[in-house]
């Protein structure tokens, strides 16, 4: 019973820790359309900056991460007004190719400034002591991906479907023309909603660093967890998102536990099985 | 004569709603039926529940007497029973010369052919070219139908679902989107259609139904309300009231 | 916003390599309710976009209201007042009915949402109801409405009535009618059905391959038998 | 004359640190010797196959021989990588000297393969030996699923059975494992006293060490043991504080103590810029280039591929992991294995410190097999 | 009525003239492309040969995302399973024969066509792909199970194909191996080519665009993708056979998400739905890398996805594609 318990507190916090790092790329890939798989190389960079930060500068953790969201930010703003501009409304595989040639370049950029070694994000004190939860301890940052999970799905669930905003974005995603011709301004909706998206990357990468440590190939290394876990979800969703993740979570942790040598074979099939079962995704947005 | 066309209490609700609510509607060879009814009223979802299209709760569809409630769609249209779409859905990178083609071809099982082309095969084209000619869209069959004006995509939808050579058809608003000028060429076009067809049309430019029809049935609020002549249904008080207005007038008068 | 007029001096535009119009003129006075007419494919539809920015414009002017606007972005047009209903019912599909009007409100309150559904009630009933699954009335009812929630000075209506049930077109074009009338727009119709835009306009223009071929006023045409013929492909008006 | 000589490696991809630590050895060697060996001049071709990819693998080392022209192929940090260029080297008359790839069954496929790195077998044996001896009885043995984990596990289970211990439990893990929770609970679980484990070095390394100790396995006293690859010098800044006290098993550690190894550290930190970089393929690479150079010393600078390689075969000399030999027979280095503990350095950095010699280590490996 | 069926009869006649021309152009341009690669870099034919082996994997992708609409990410388990069909045929049943190599790959392929698209077909979109990510993983993870079969993470080694026709040995230069790939080459060319063309092939470009008016003019959708998905197997497979042939070894990636990616890759870059981008895409990719990576084999990644970014921007529908596109405007202008 205690092995199921503590199972269970892993594959939580494993879970959350996909969907932190994964829902940004959610919102491009299911409100703005854009099959972004440069989204590792956001998360990529916002690591990168927060190890920056908080290892070389010694800033705070909560500075590095603010640091690391803004500055990703900054670095995705002319990147969009230059290159992903251009693909809205192209056809996937168009983006495809657009967002996997921006990818090598980061990595090369990356490989060429940082160097090819692991960059860890030092994290504050707190964060690192173990709690105990009675049947077993696990370290406190685990507990905080999970609080910032828990955030990040509420206020985005909000901003989307809640706030005029958000009626825009998706307006926007629907039929920009015509969205244009009743007055919103498209270019900004698709570039705060970029902004989001990749501000939300980065917080990810930062976050998620423990278990997924920042290199020059993170960006790809990651890239089919990340389209997996978004896709399974249903692309825009966030309560679907957040289902997929936390059920991949637990497949994926129990599989490893039960049988190791078939963890793939495991998670894997289950991807088959769950697709199976809903072909639009666990809350496949209508198209 | 029997029917060709039976639909028993059909039914089908979408949270709740019951869109379609116990229609029965059957159709003989030759027979002419418009169905209208206001907008919402179920006349698309009866067409795509009779095609296989979306499921019904209950209710069953029959074809020539062979019960098809079970069958898919493509099965349906194996069959016989063919429909043209409200909204156009056409192949946007194909031309018209393809689509007719293909849609001949399907007709006679040759879609399996893998080492043949339809360009090659002089019997296919010429069916294709009449059938072009005859909607007067054969002088854009190489072109991509992106770059042909809506009212010509009607066309073009309509004579997809001629070249199937249908046993029952079923037209949704074929002429919406078409200039007056040209509703007389698909007007035409069902007027030539071999006789032993049953044709429903639903249609809401009230001068081609009453061209066009022999039997009026109206659709309300998923319910038949009406089921009976062009001239009956103009003097039918709910008719007028829920959907033709003074057009009931005007036909009356003249 | 009240009424403005449009004026529009040698235009020309189309799709990419494709030119469709050429060197169109003409205004419409604040107010005025004109009917553009042509035979399938001459243009009007895309005469339409491109004044709400949508094709590719090669030359000529589009004042609205006495302000050049050729040179802004469709967004831009759409809050100088300009309102477009498309021919090819551009709803939202993944919005719901309400959110789609709320798209259209341009800034203005939410409750003036409740206009809409006074001019259609039906859309009323279905106001959570996503854009994709309404039916194709239905659709035609949210575009047009959308557009007006955004009380815009000059309208420009594709086919407004296309696949509306009879006594809804006679609703409609009531409406529309007050609305030119009070001088709050002024509207530009594209109509298949030619009596029923004859009713309607104060003028008329015909479109044949992209050119003006005609203009004049709806008592004129109707009596030009030739022209009605010519230029419309139709036997004869009653 | 030119000589050249085709380095085949990854020099891009994710795992571009060591490709880059294959240059910086050879760039020190030829920085300490000169590019020259009599009167030729020494040219290097460096081609880059990011992950194993056999097939590529062997165009490129086919190009390198036909287009090129190169006398020596060398480089390969995969085995499949090495495996598919070696049906080439009979025909082409050309020796390959495996500067990484660890599958003891590599020198088997031609005459002409010489191999200066180490094999799995050879690293990992010794380990068995160190847990035994240091009291642990049970071991559960953890290995991502791939060849040279496979390797690492039978290496150990061979070790550790036939000094009298037992392996509780063997699993084998995905390579693509990013949360390594469960497996602790496994370990736990197995009540093993002690944990033998491989895994690639990389990011997959950090995960298993921190997960190792956020688990409660270390203040638990699980005992741990694994080859070095697990504490490559390169992972260790990243590692820090959680790998302090690991034991290990190698062949190489940067911070060997020799005059040799000073010569060597400082040029190749020079050669790969980021001193913090620099591990174990570099000193392959560099021993890789030695006997190169005695090949070419050997031939005079001909082409005769069967004569090169039978004047490096018994070959000894002093590398800067230490003493060292072509095993006539095998041709695969025999060499002193040592046991590492990471430590942490007077200014902060963290080390791996050798504290016991196994010396002239074999293959155990090729013994296994037959 | 007379009078269109004459003309009918006389358009098509001169429509076979035409294609048949347009074919034999096609398959000039490919062997003049083969023999001025031979005569130029007789010493890179390795090199060749693969590019080769790969763009019958692009052309086999091409029938089901070009044509089909089929989003897939792992069309190289097709690949993998006629590679790994040759090879085991070779090393564990001594069938060493090249040709026979060959068949028992597409028919491999084809197997595996079959399977995968029965799961792929299942859903569409982003589903759809990750479908093919799942079905790559997991045959790329059965082969590294089955060890024993194939080599594991090591390699199939040990693959020693006989002389072609008892006649032609295969070399070190690989003249034998670039030979014979080209013949295979141009062989699925002009199949394809007539497969693409045909009423079948047509019906699936129907498919790709609306799956819905197929089904509404009685077509079933799903039988004539499975269909589709078994050739485009077969193709892939001969191209993985060919692969295990000419470098006689067979190694995990060949069955790797990374292969089916690239694929995708080279397929967009030429552009999708016609047969010479998926060739021209893969050459200009490959050679472009090998260019690159020879050059600066550190740093070749990043001016590799410069060069991607720059055909998006310059060059949106692929190589072919626009160029294509560009042709074709400047005859309408001509016009
Ligand atoms: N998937 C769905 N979910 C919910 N409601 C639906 C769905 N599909 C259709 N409806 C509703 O069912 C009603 C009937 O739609 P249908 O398209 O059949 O009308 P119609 O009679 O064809 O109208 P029109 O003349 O405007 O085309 C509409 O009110 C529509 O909103
Ligand atoms: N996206 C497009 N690309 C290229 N050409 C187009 C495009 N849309 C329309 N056209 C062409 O422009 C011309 C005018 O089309 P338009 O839609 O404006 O006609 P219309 O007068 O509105 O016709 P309809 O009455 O059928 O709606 C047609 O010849 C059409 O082929
Ligand atoms: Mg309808
Ligand atoms: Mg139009």
């Amino acid at each position: 019973m205690q092995t199921v318990f503590s199972i269970g507190v892993d594959a939580l916090a494993y879970g959350m820790v996909l969907f932190v790092i994964s829902i940004g790329l959610s919102v491009t890939m299911g409100l703005m359309r854009v099959v972004n798989l440069a989204h590792g190389a956001f998360a990529m960079i916002g690591g990168y900056i927060a190890s920056y930060a908080a290892r070389d500068l010694g800033l705070a953790y909560a500075v590095a991460v603010m640091l690391a969201v803004v500055g990703t930010i900054l670095i995705a703003i002319p990147v969009e007004r230059l290159l992903y501009h251009r693909i809205y409304g192209q056809p996937e595989l168009t983006q495809v190719l657009m967002t996997i040639g921006i990818t090598f370049c980061v990595i090369g950029i990356a490989n060429y400034v940082f160097g090819p070694t692991l960059k860890t994000i030092p994290t504050p004190d707190s964060l690192r002591e173990p709690v105990s939860l009675g049947f077993r301890t696990v370290s406190a940052h685990r507990l905080f991906v999970i609080a910032c999970g828990t955030a990040v799905a509420l206020g985005l669930w909000y901003f989307i479907e809640r706030t005029a905003f958000g009626v825009k974005l998706r307006a926007s995603v629907d039929n920009a023309a015509m969205a244009a011709a009743l007055g919103v301004k498209t270019e900004v909706v698709y570039a705060v909603s970029f902004a989001v998206a990749v501000g939300l990357a980065a917080f990810g990468g930062v976050v998620g660093a423990e278990l997924l440590p920042i290199e020059p190939y993170y960006a790809l290394r990651y890239m089919v967890t990340f389209l997996v876990v978004v896709s399974v979800g249903g692309a825009g969703s966030i309560p679907g998102a957040l289902a997929a993740c936390l059920l991949l979570g637990a497949i994926d942790t129990t599989g490893r536990y039960l049988m190791p040598e078939f963890g793939e074979f495991f998670f894997y099939l289950a991807v088959i099985a769950i697709v199976w079962i809903f072909p639009r995704g666990l809350a496949g947005r209508a198209k | 004569m029997s029917a060709i066309f039976d639909v028993r209490n059909l039914k089908r609700t979408f949270g709740g709603l019951a869109v379609t609510n116990d229609v029965s509607l059957s159709m003989a060879p030759g027979d002419r039926v418009a169905l209208i009814g206001p907008n919402g009223a179920g006349k698309t979802t009866f067409v795509n529940l009779v095609t296989g299209n979306l499921l019904p709760n209950s209710g069953s569809v029959a074809l020539g007497g062979e019960d098809v409630t079970r069958l898919g769609p493509t099965e349906r249209v194996r069959r016989g029973l063919v429909r043209s779409f409200q909204v156009t859905r056409l192949f946007s990178e194909m031309t018209p010369e393809e689509h007719v083609a293909l849609a001949i071809l399907q007709r006679e099982g040759r879609t399996g052919r893998m080492f043949a082309s339809h360009r090659a095969m002089p019997d296919v084209m010429d069916e294709v070219h009449a059938l072009l000619a005859r909607l007067g869209i054969a002088h854009l069959a190489r072109h991509r139908v992106s770059e042909i004006a809506y009212g010509q995509q009607r066309l073009l939808e309509l004579a997809l679902a001629l070249a199937l050579k249908p046993r029952v058809l079923l037209l949704d608003e074929p002429a919406a989107g078409v200039p007056q000028s040209d509703t007389a060429r698909i007007e035409q076009a069902i007027a030539d259609l071999p006789a032993d067809l049953a044709v429903l049309m639903i249609e809401h430019d009230m001068d081609l139904v009453f061209r066009f029809a022999r039997r009026v049935v109206v659709l309300a609020a998923g319910e038949i309300i009406f089921d009976g002549s062009p001239d009956a249904v103009t003097k039918d008080a709910r008719v007028r009231q829920a959907y033709l207005g003074s057009y009931a007038d005007a036909r009356s008068v003249a | 916003m009240p009424a403005a007029s449009l004026e529009i001096s040698g235009l020309s535009a189309g799709y990419g390599p494709t030119r469709v119009l050429e060197d169109i003129s003409f205004a419409a006075d604040a107010g005025r309710r004109l009917a553009v007419l042509g035979r399938n494919g001459m243009g009007k539809s895309t005469l339409f976009a491109t004044l709400a920015g949508q094709t590719k414009r090669y030359g000529g002017a589009i004042r609205l209201g006495g302000e050049a606007i050729e040179g802004m972005g469709s967004s831009a047009r759409a809050l100088k007042g300009l309102g477009y209903v498309p021919q090819s019912r551009d709803v939202f599909p993944t919005l719901t009915v309400e959110e789609n009007l709320f798209v259209g409100l341009k800034g203005r309150p939410r409750a003036a949402i409740e206009e809409a559904y006074q001019m259609f009630p039906r859309l009323k009933e279905r106001r959570r109801n996503l854009g994709s699954q309404l039916s194709g009335g239905e659709q035609q009812m949210l575009t047009t409405a959308r557009t007006i929630l955004g009380q815009p000075s000059v309208l420009l209506l594709d086919e407004p009535l296309e696949g509306l049930a009879p006594v809804i077109c006679e609703e409609l074009m009531a409406a529309f009618g007050t609305l030119a009338a009070a001088g709050e727009m002024t509207i530009l119709l594209v109509e298949q059905r030619i009596q029923s835009a004859l009713d309607f306009a104060d003028d008329v223009i015909i479109l044949e391959r992209g050119r003006i071929a005609w203009t004049g006023t709806p008592a004129a045409l109707s009596a030009d038998r030739h022209t009605v013929e010519t230029l419309l492909g139709v036997g004869g008006l009653h | 004359d030119t000589i050249k000589v085709g380095v085949v490696g990854p020099f891009s991809g994710p795992f571009a640190l060591q490709g880059k630590n294959f240059k910086a050895g050879i760039d020190a060697y030829m920085a300490l010797n000169g590019n020259t060996v009599g009167d030729d001049t020494i040219e290097v071709i460096y081609r880059d196959i990011p992950t194993a990819d056999p097939a590529q693998s062997k165009a490129l080392s086919q190009e390198l021989v036909v287009k090129e022209g190169v006398q020596y192929l060398a480089g390969f940090y995969f085995t499949p990588d090495a495996m598919a260029a070696t049906p080439l080297l009979e025909q082409a008359n050309v020796p390959m000297v495996v500067m990484n790839a660890a599958t003891s069954a590599i020198v088997t496929k031609s005459p002409y393969v010489v191999r200066t790195s180490f094999t799995t077998w050879q690293t990992s044996t010794p380990i068995a030996k160190v847990a035994f001896d240091g009291g642990t009885r049970k071991v559960i043995s953890v290995v991502s699923d791939y060849g040279p984990g496979v390797d690492a596990e039978a290496a150990f289970k061979a070790g550790f059975e036939a000094a009298g211990g037992e392996i509780v439990e063997a699993i084998r893990m995905p390579l693509q494992t990013n949360d390594f929770s469960p497996i602790m609970q496994r370990i736990k679980d197995s009540g093993a006293e002690g944990v033998f484990a491989f895994l690639p070095s990389g990011p997959t390394t950090l995960g298993f060490v921190k997960a190792f100790n956020e688990n409660g396995l270390k203040a638990g006293g699980v005992k741990f043991f694994a080859p070095g690859d697990l504490t490559q010098e390169s992972d260790l800044p990243a590692l820090g504080e959680a790998a302090l006290g690991l034991t290990t098993t190698f062949h190489y550690a940067v911070s060997h103590d020799s005059a040799e190894n000073k010569k060597f550290v400082e040029a190749a930190g020079k050669a790969i810029g980021n001193p913090a970089e620099l591990s174990f393929p570099a000193v392959g690479a560099y021993d890789g280039m030695h006997v190169i150079y005695k090949m070419i010393e050997a031939t005079g600078g001909a082409q005769d591929a069967a004569k090169a390689v039978e004047a490096v075969k018994g070959l000894s000399w002093e590398s800067p992991r230490g003493p060292v030999t072509i095993d006539a027979e095998s041709r695969h280095i025999t060499q002193n294995i040592y046991l590492r503990e990471v430590a942490k350095a007077d200014d902060g950095t963290y080390y791996n410190k050798e504290v016991q010699t196994f010396e002239k280590q074999g293959d155990p490996g090729l013994a296994a097999a037959k | 009525m007379a009078l269109t069926m004459n003309t009918g009869t006389l358009s098509t006649a001169r429509d076979r003239r035409a294609r048949l021309t347009r074919d034999a152009i096609g398959v000039l341009v490919i062997l003049a492309v083969a023999v001025l690669g031979y005569l130029l870099f007789p010493n890179n034919l390795a090199l060749l040969t693969r590019i080769t082996a790969i763009a019958l994997l692009v052309l086999s992708l091409d029938l089901v995302t070009g044509y089909c609409g089929v989003a897939t990410l792992g069309h190289a388990a097709l690949f993998g399973a006629g590679a790994y069909g040759a090879g085991i045929a070779a090393a564990h049943f001594g069938i060493t024969d090249p040709i026979a190599m060959l068949a028992v790959g597409v028919v491999a392929g084809a197997l595996a066509g079959l399977v995968s698209g029965a799961v792929v077909l299942r859903a569409h979109g982003l589903p759809q792909l990750v479908l093919s990510i799942a079905i790559i993983h997991l045959a790329h993870e059965a082969a590294n199970k089955a060890s024993g079969w194939t080599g594991g993470s090591d390699g199939l080694a040990g693959i020693m194909p006989d002389a072609v026709f008892g006649l032609w040995q295969f070399d070190l230069w690989g003249r034998t191996a670039y030979v014979f790939g080209i013949v295979l080459l141009i062989a699925a060319f002009v199949v394809l080519r007539q497969i693409v063309r045909s009423p079948f092939g047509m019906l699936c470009r129907g498919i790709k665009q609306d799956p819905l008016r197929v089904r509404a003019m009685g077509a079933s959708v799903h039988g004539t993708l499975i269909r589709m998905y078994a050739i485009s197997g077969a193709v892939a497979g001969a191209g993985g056979a060919l692969n295990a042939i000419s470098t006689q070894v067979v190694g995990l990636d060949s069955l790797s998400f990374t292969l089916s990616a690239e694929a995708l890759v080279m397929l967009v870059l030429g552009g999708t739905g016609s047969l010479y981008g998926a060739l021209i895409g893969t050459l200009s990719f490959l050679w472009f890398e090998d260019v690159v990576s020879a050059a600066n084999p550190f740093h070749w990644l990043t001016i590799v996805g410069a060069l991607l970014i720059a055909v998006v921007l310059f060059a949106p529908k692929g190589l072919y594609g626009s160029l294509a596109a560009l042709i074709e405007r400047r005859g309408r202008k001509g016009r």
